[in-house]
């Protein structure tokens, strides 16, 4: 990086580095195509892809990571497809990435600084990991920065935000109750710039390439559903999507995890599958360079690409069973309700007697005629 | 205790108890019973829908009875009983309600409605709501003895032509009898044939028996006009007139409420059981036939119905009694639609028939009945309630109708061997 | 509020506040129905009242002919959307997991197009029975606000629970989440109004099966 | 027509009978076909967005079958565009170089966009050539022709 031959490279557009490298119309059409595909676009949108890939530009990226786990970058880097990835990878000036560049101590701190100043309001900042504020954010901090000082500090000059992981989409397992850092996601710190949500516990990774794909090819963030999430991936949930739906339509359903119907390969609902709720692109994309995803395993979606999955209940309980202990509301509610009844009873009782004492006995004094 | 309001709601909250606490709660509003009821068939308004006629009652239950009524009466939104309500409501409680039962038998959710129509009674009559016609009624049934005005002489000059024309005894204050018989004022007035045909089917069957001189009068329009109070004083004269007399049975007449006042409602009214058995004449004539005491020689030859009173059959549980009878003296005997339990009102019970006001109503009512009687074509129609009877040959002249009603006991004893 | 936080708050504490004042209001009517109780009769009983009370008690659930032939909107449209919900609460299989739940019971479930097929079914019954209510004179003159609240209160669940399975009108946190509000609706009316006969009706029809038995009728 | 549906159509295959994922996919493909009959409109379905189990796609593949043409093409990796037994149908999987898929989809075309020679690669070839064979004016750029 930072080569002569670089900066020339970073100064033409992404088809005319295609072709320097020998790269044919036909290859370059299909380099569209299977970004297409990876953006989870349609088919029918590769010529405009194309048209675009034609003038985009090579932006900088600066990622942070703070509360987390790294396996947001771990999902990323070891991604099925690596060529596609390398090449979208290769148009993007990855600056800063604590994991993964070579500077340590103060010559990575410099190498953000200066990427920063160099794109100052053009560059991408990725944030991986949800963001501790309690205390004035002791509870992660990098070369003794507190992580909201740096997100703060990085966001201020950042064309747009990817927040990559439900960390810091939606604050993840940190924001879990009883959250003891008071762990946020990057949107209810940073609210004056355009933020894409990848979540995902981790994200897929194409959903991460897709995005930076997309920013790339059309130098804007893609359409985002009310969660700030890319439609193109989160736009159906895993059970419209899913392989197993037959089954659910025709309520056929495994009950434990090595009955006939778990073998059948059933429904999953009755244990605990998340995905008539989820949003994400699991059933579709697939993990593993597209082999399987959790339910293809026999395994319920856990729902993590949602908002506080961590805090909706069991994970292998259903969807429809609500995630407080209703049996103990039923018991003290009868025990109330007994109580109340009792004095409501005691009071209708003694209303009753003092009418008796109070009898008005009707005699034929009051049978005159009203006439 | 000063004004009709609160006397009237003191007495509902006397009356409200389990059951009506369970059939006010349960109520959904289907309207089911008004089509049970004859005064909505027959005129289709649908204030004459039964449960509506509670409104009285169920404002007081809702209000002093539930957990959340007595919260919304805190809060002032409750709806309160008033003179307007009681007076607007006087009409559907006593001109459009005979206490039938009917509603009760078809209401889906299982409310005993007529049960409660009788209990609301007890709160407007208390408040001086009632019909002039029935408290004129119950006026002089309380002071002097019988709801026509019928006092022993008069009765007594219709003991003598009976005992002219048959030959017979009719005993009277016959003390250790083993059944006093009751007789309703229309009975002696209208229909002094019962009083022979007593005569007659006891003698041939050996029954000992007595009328009171000072307890005759079986009919009580207490009950009618919904007054538990002057129902007890007017069912203690039967009380102290069988014990006086040392009878084991006192027999009820032709004559439904009386029935339903002696037999079912007596002992609770007066708060103690009766030191005798109350006995419907029909149930009474039934025995006889099962013992062989009761032979007919020859049997009517036309096409003959019977039509239920609906305090004796429905309410009062004598069912089969008069169809065994029947048998006995009908060739051709047919049952008319919804016979039995599920037959309708002439129209005329619970008090009506002594409430001019209704009597517009009643005879719209008489429709159903006439309808009834219309798609069976018999000539005959046998009933055993004198107020039936008197009611449905009033409707029968009144539309043209050629059919004769008469006593089932007095068909009985006119067949007699 | 996104969609997921009201998810969450349907199916968390809103739930259990709903089943409160559901458990607490129903204990209290009923308490105070059997704490009025009944004076003993004093007159002599020509038949029982237990039996024939527990004769009553199912028997009602069948209209005698007479009263069908004159009504047979109404019965047939009670009959539809009674049995429509008792199938579709009952016996769909994401119900039956809270009921599991709940009450620690299970039983088998009905094919999810069954359940479907009913409620749909049910949909019409309740619009026909609306539609019955406000053209019915006797229904009409009967009626006040609460009878409207209660059709609309019982109608939404299934509306709700239909969108929500076929996925339709909302995203599905939001149809769901909107489905399990309005079974809280329900609940919370419940104690309050007429849908308390799903109780009290049992309790009415033994007293007046026991009434009339006592008389020697079976009612 | 008829032909083709009747296919579709044809007992014995097992379409959808325990999952039933790739029937709507087959429908579609009909009404795609269809179309491009009637006036030449061409469809792409971009396989891995459909909602497939494990078997599903396989089983589509093999009821699609193989037609007679199969084309290879290298650039950035091999991709496989196959006629499926159904004229029109094309199968076609992009593979970089290190073997994996990075795009599959079903083309209901005449013949796959990305098979015919592009304009670019023409000019380009053009350019190559006349400077090979030294037949092209060195004032004139060949690409102009077309411009």
């Amino acid at each position: 990086m930072g080569s002569a031959v670089e900066q020339n490279v970073r100064a033409i557009t992404v088809a005319d580095r295609l072709r320097a490298q020998g790269i044919s119309r036909r290859g370059f059409l299909k380099f569209c195509a299977s970004t297409a595909s990876l953006m989870a676009l349609s088919p029918a949108m590769v010529p405009a892809i194309a048209r675009a890939l034609e003038n985009a530009r090579r932006p900088s990226v600066i990622w942070l990571s703070f509360q987390e786990c790294t396996g947001c970058t771990e999902s990323l880097t070891r991604s099925h497809s690596p060529s596609v990835e390398s090449l979208i990878l290769e148009q993007v000036s990855l600056d800063y990435h604590h994991t993964l560049q070579a500077a340590s101590g103060e010559a990575a701190e410099l190498a953000r600084e200066t990427a920063m100043q160099e794109n100052q309001g053009k560059y991408l900042l990725v944030v991986d990991g949800s963001i501790p504020v309690k205390d004035g954010g002791v509870y992660s901090t990098i070369a003794g920065i507190t992580n909201v000082d740096m997100l703060n500090e990085v966001a201020a000059g950042a064309a747009a935000i990817i927040a990559v992981g439900s960390c810091a989409a939606f604050g993840g397992i940190g924001h879990a109750r009883p959250n003891p850092t008071g762990a946020m996601p990057v949107s209810e710190i940073v609210t004056d710039k355009p933020i894409v949500n990848v979540s995902g516990c981790p994200p897929i990774p194409t959903v991460i390439t897709g995005v930076l794909a997309h920013f790339l090819t059309f130098n804007k963030l893609p359409d985002l559903d009310d969660l700030g999430r890319p439609l193109a991936f989160f736009g159906q949930s895993i059970h419209d999507r899913c392989y197993r739906r037959p089954f659910y339509d025709k309520g056929l359903f495994a009950e434990s995890f090595d009955d006939e119907g778990a073998r059948k390969g059933w429904c999953l609902y009755r244990l605990g599958c998340k995905g008539p709720a989820t949003y994400n692109a699991c059933a579709t994309t697939k993990w593993n360079q597209g082999t399987s995803f959790p339910i293809e395993a026999g395994h319920p979606c856990l729902g993590c690409s949602e908002p506080d999955f961590w805090d909706m209940g069991s994970f292998y309980r259903a969807l429809s069973i609500p995630t407080e202990d209703t049996t103990r509301t039923l018991v003290y509610g009868v025990g109330t309700g007994a109580v109340l009844g009792a004095a409501a009873a005691a009071v209708a009782r003694s209303r009753k007697s003092k009418a008796k004492a109070a009898h008005y006995k009707v005699s034929v004094n009051d049978l005159e005629e009203s006439t | 205790m000063s004004s009709s309001e609160d006397r009237a709601v003191n007495a509902f909250r006397e009356q409200i108890d389990g059951p009506i606490a369970s059939y006010l709660s349960s109520c959904v509003h289907c309207g089911l019973c008004a089509h049970a009821c004859l005064f909505f068939t027959e005129t289709e308004d649908p204030r004459y829908t039964p449960i509506n006629k509670v409104e009285p009652l169920r404002r007081v239950w809702k209000s002093e009875y539930t957990f959340f009524g007595k919260l919304a009466s805190m809060l002032g939104v409750a709806k309160k009983v008033t003179d307007d309500l009681l007076e607007e409501w006087e009409p559907l409680i006593y001109d459009a309600c005979t206490l039938c039962g009917r509603c009760s038998m078809v209401c889906p959710v299982g409310n005993d409605i007529s049960y409660m129509i009788r209990k609301t009674r007890e709160g407007m009559v208390a408040a001086g709501y009632a019909p002039d016609g029935l408290k004129g009624a119950t006026q002089r049934a309380v002071t002097i003895g019988s709801p026509m005005g019928v006092k022993f002489p008069a009765l007594q000059v219709q003991i003598h032509n009976v005992e002219r024309e048959t030959g017979l005894t009719v005993p009277v204050d016959v003390h250790g009898a083993d059944y006093m018989a009751l007789l309703s004022s229309m009975e002696i007035m209208n229909f002094p044939e019962y009083i022979g045909a007593l005569a007659k089917i006891f003698d041939k069957a050996g029954v000992s028996w007595t009328l009171c001189s000072e307890a005759f009068e079986a009919t009580n329009s207490g009950m009618q006009i919904g007054s538990s109070d002057l129902e007890g004083e007017l069912l203690q004269r039967v009380v102290d007139g069988a014990e006086s007399l040392g009878v084991k049975y006192v027999i009820s007449p032709e004559c439904g409420h009386a029935y339903y006042a002696l037999r079912w409602e007596g002992p609770n009214v007066l708060g103690k059981k009766y030191p005798f058995q109350v006995i419907h004449i029909l149930e009474l004539l039934d025995q006889l036939r099962l013992k062989g005491k009761l032979k007919v020689e020859d049997k009517v030859d036309e096409k003959l119905t019977f039509h239920d009173p609906c305090q004796i059959v429905r309410k009062g549980g004598v069912v089969e009694e008069p169809r065994s009878l029947l048998s006995l003296v009908a060739s051709d005997f047919v049952e008319m639609e919804d016979a039995g339990v599920m037959n309708w009102c002439c129209g005329a019970g619970g008090g009506v028939s002594a409430n001019e006001r209704a009597q517009p109503l009643k005879l719209a009512a008489f429709k159903r009945k006439k309808s009834q009687l219309e798609a069976l074509g018999a000539g005959t129609m046998v009933t055993a309630c004198a107020n039936c009877r008197i009611n449905m040959e009033e409707g029968l002249e009144e539309n043209n109708m050629q059919i004769e009603v008469i006593g089932l006991t007095e068909t009985l004893a006119d067949h007699l061997a | 509020m996104t969609s997921v936080e009201f998810l969450a708050w349907v199916r968390g504490p809103m739930f259990q506040i709903a089943v409160a004042i559901f458990v607490v209001g129903v204990v209290i009517r009923l308490i105070e129905i059997f704490a009025l109780g009944r004076k003993a009769d004093l007159s002599e009983p020509r038949g029982g009242e237990t039996m024939p009370g527990i004769v009553t008690v199912f028997r009602r659930s069948i209209p005698d002919p007479g009263t069908f032939k004159r009504s047979p909107f109404t019965i047939v449209l009670g009959y539809l959307f009674h049995i429509g919900l008792f199938i579709t609460i009952l016996f769909f299989v994401p119900h039956i997991e809270l009921f599991h739940d709940v009450l620690g019971v299970q039983w088998p479930g009905l094919p999810t197009p069954l359940v479907d097929a009913v409620a749909i079914i049910s949909i019409f019954a309740m619009l026909a029975i609306l539609v019955n209510r406000l053209r019915n004179p006797v229904l009409r003159f009967l009626s006040n606000g609460e009878d409207y609240v209660v059709w609309a209160a019982t109608l939404l669940p299934l509306v709700t629970g239909y969108f929500a399975f076929h996925r339709m009108l909302f995203p599905y946190q939001t149809m769901l989440g909107l489905h399990i509000l309005s079974v809280e609706i329900l609940l919370i009316l419940f104690p309050f109004t007429k849908l308390m006969h799903f109780f009290t009706s049992f309790v009415a029809r033994w007293y007046n099966g026991a009434a009339f038995g006592r008389r020697g009728v079976q009612s | 027509m008829t032909r083709d549906t009747e296919q579709v159509r044809q007992p014995g295959i097992c379409v959808g009978r325990d999952r039933g994922n790739d029937r709507p996919v087959l429908t579609e493909l009909y009404h795609a076909l269809e179309t491009l009959k009637r006036c030449g409109k061409e469809t792409i379905v971009d396989i891995k967005s459909l909602p497939f189990g494990s078997i599903d796609e396989q089983r589509l593949a093999e009821f699609l079958g193989k037609g007679e043409v199969e084309a290879v093409l290298h650039a950035l990796g091999e991709s496989r565009i196959t006629e499926t037994a159904f004229p029109g149908i094309w199968w076609i999987e992009h593979r970089d170089e290190h073997g994996e898929i990075t795009a599959k989809s079903i083309e209901v075309a005449n013949i796959p966009g990305i098979l015919k020679s592009q304009h670019d690669d023409v000019a380009d070839a053009c350019r190559r050539l006349g400077s090979l064979v030294q037949l092209a004016d060195p004032d004139e750029e060949p690409g102009s022709i077309e411009t």
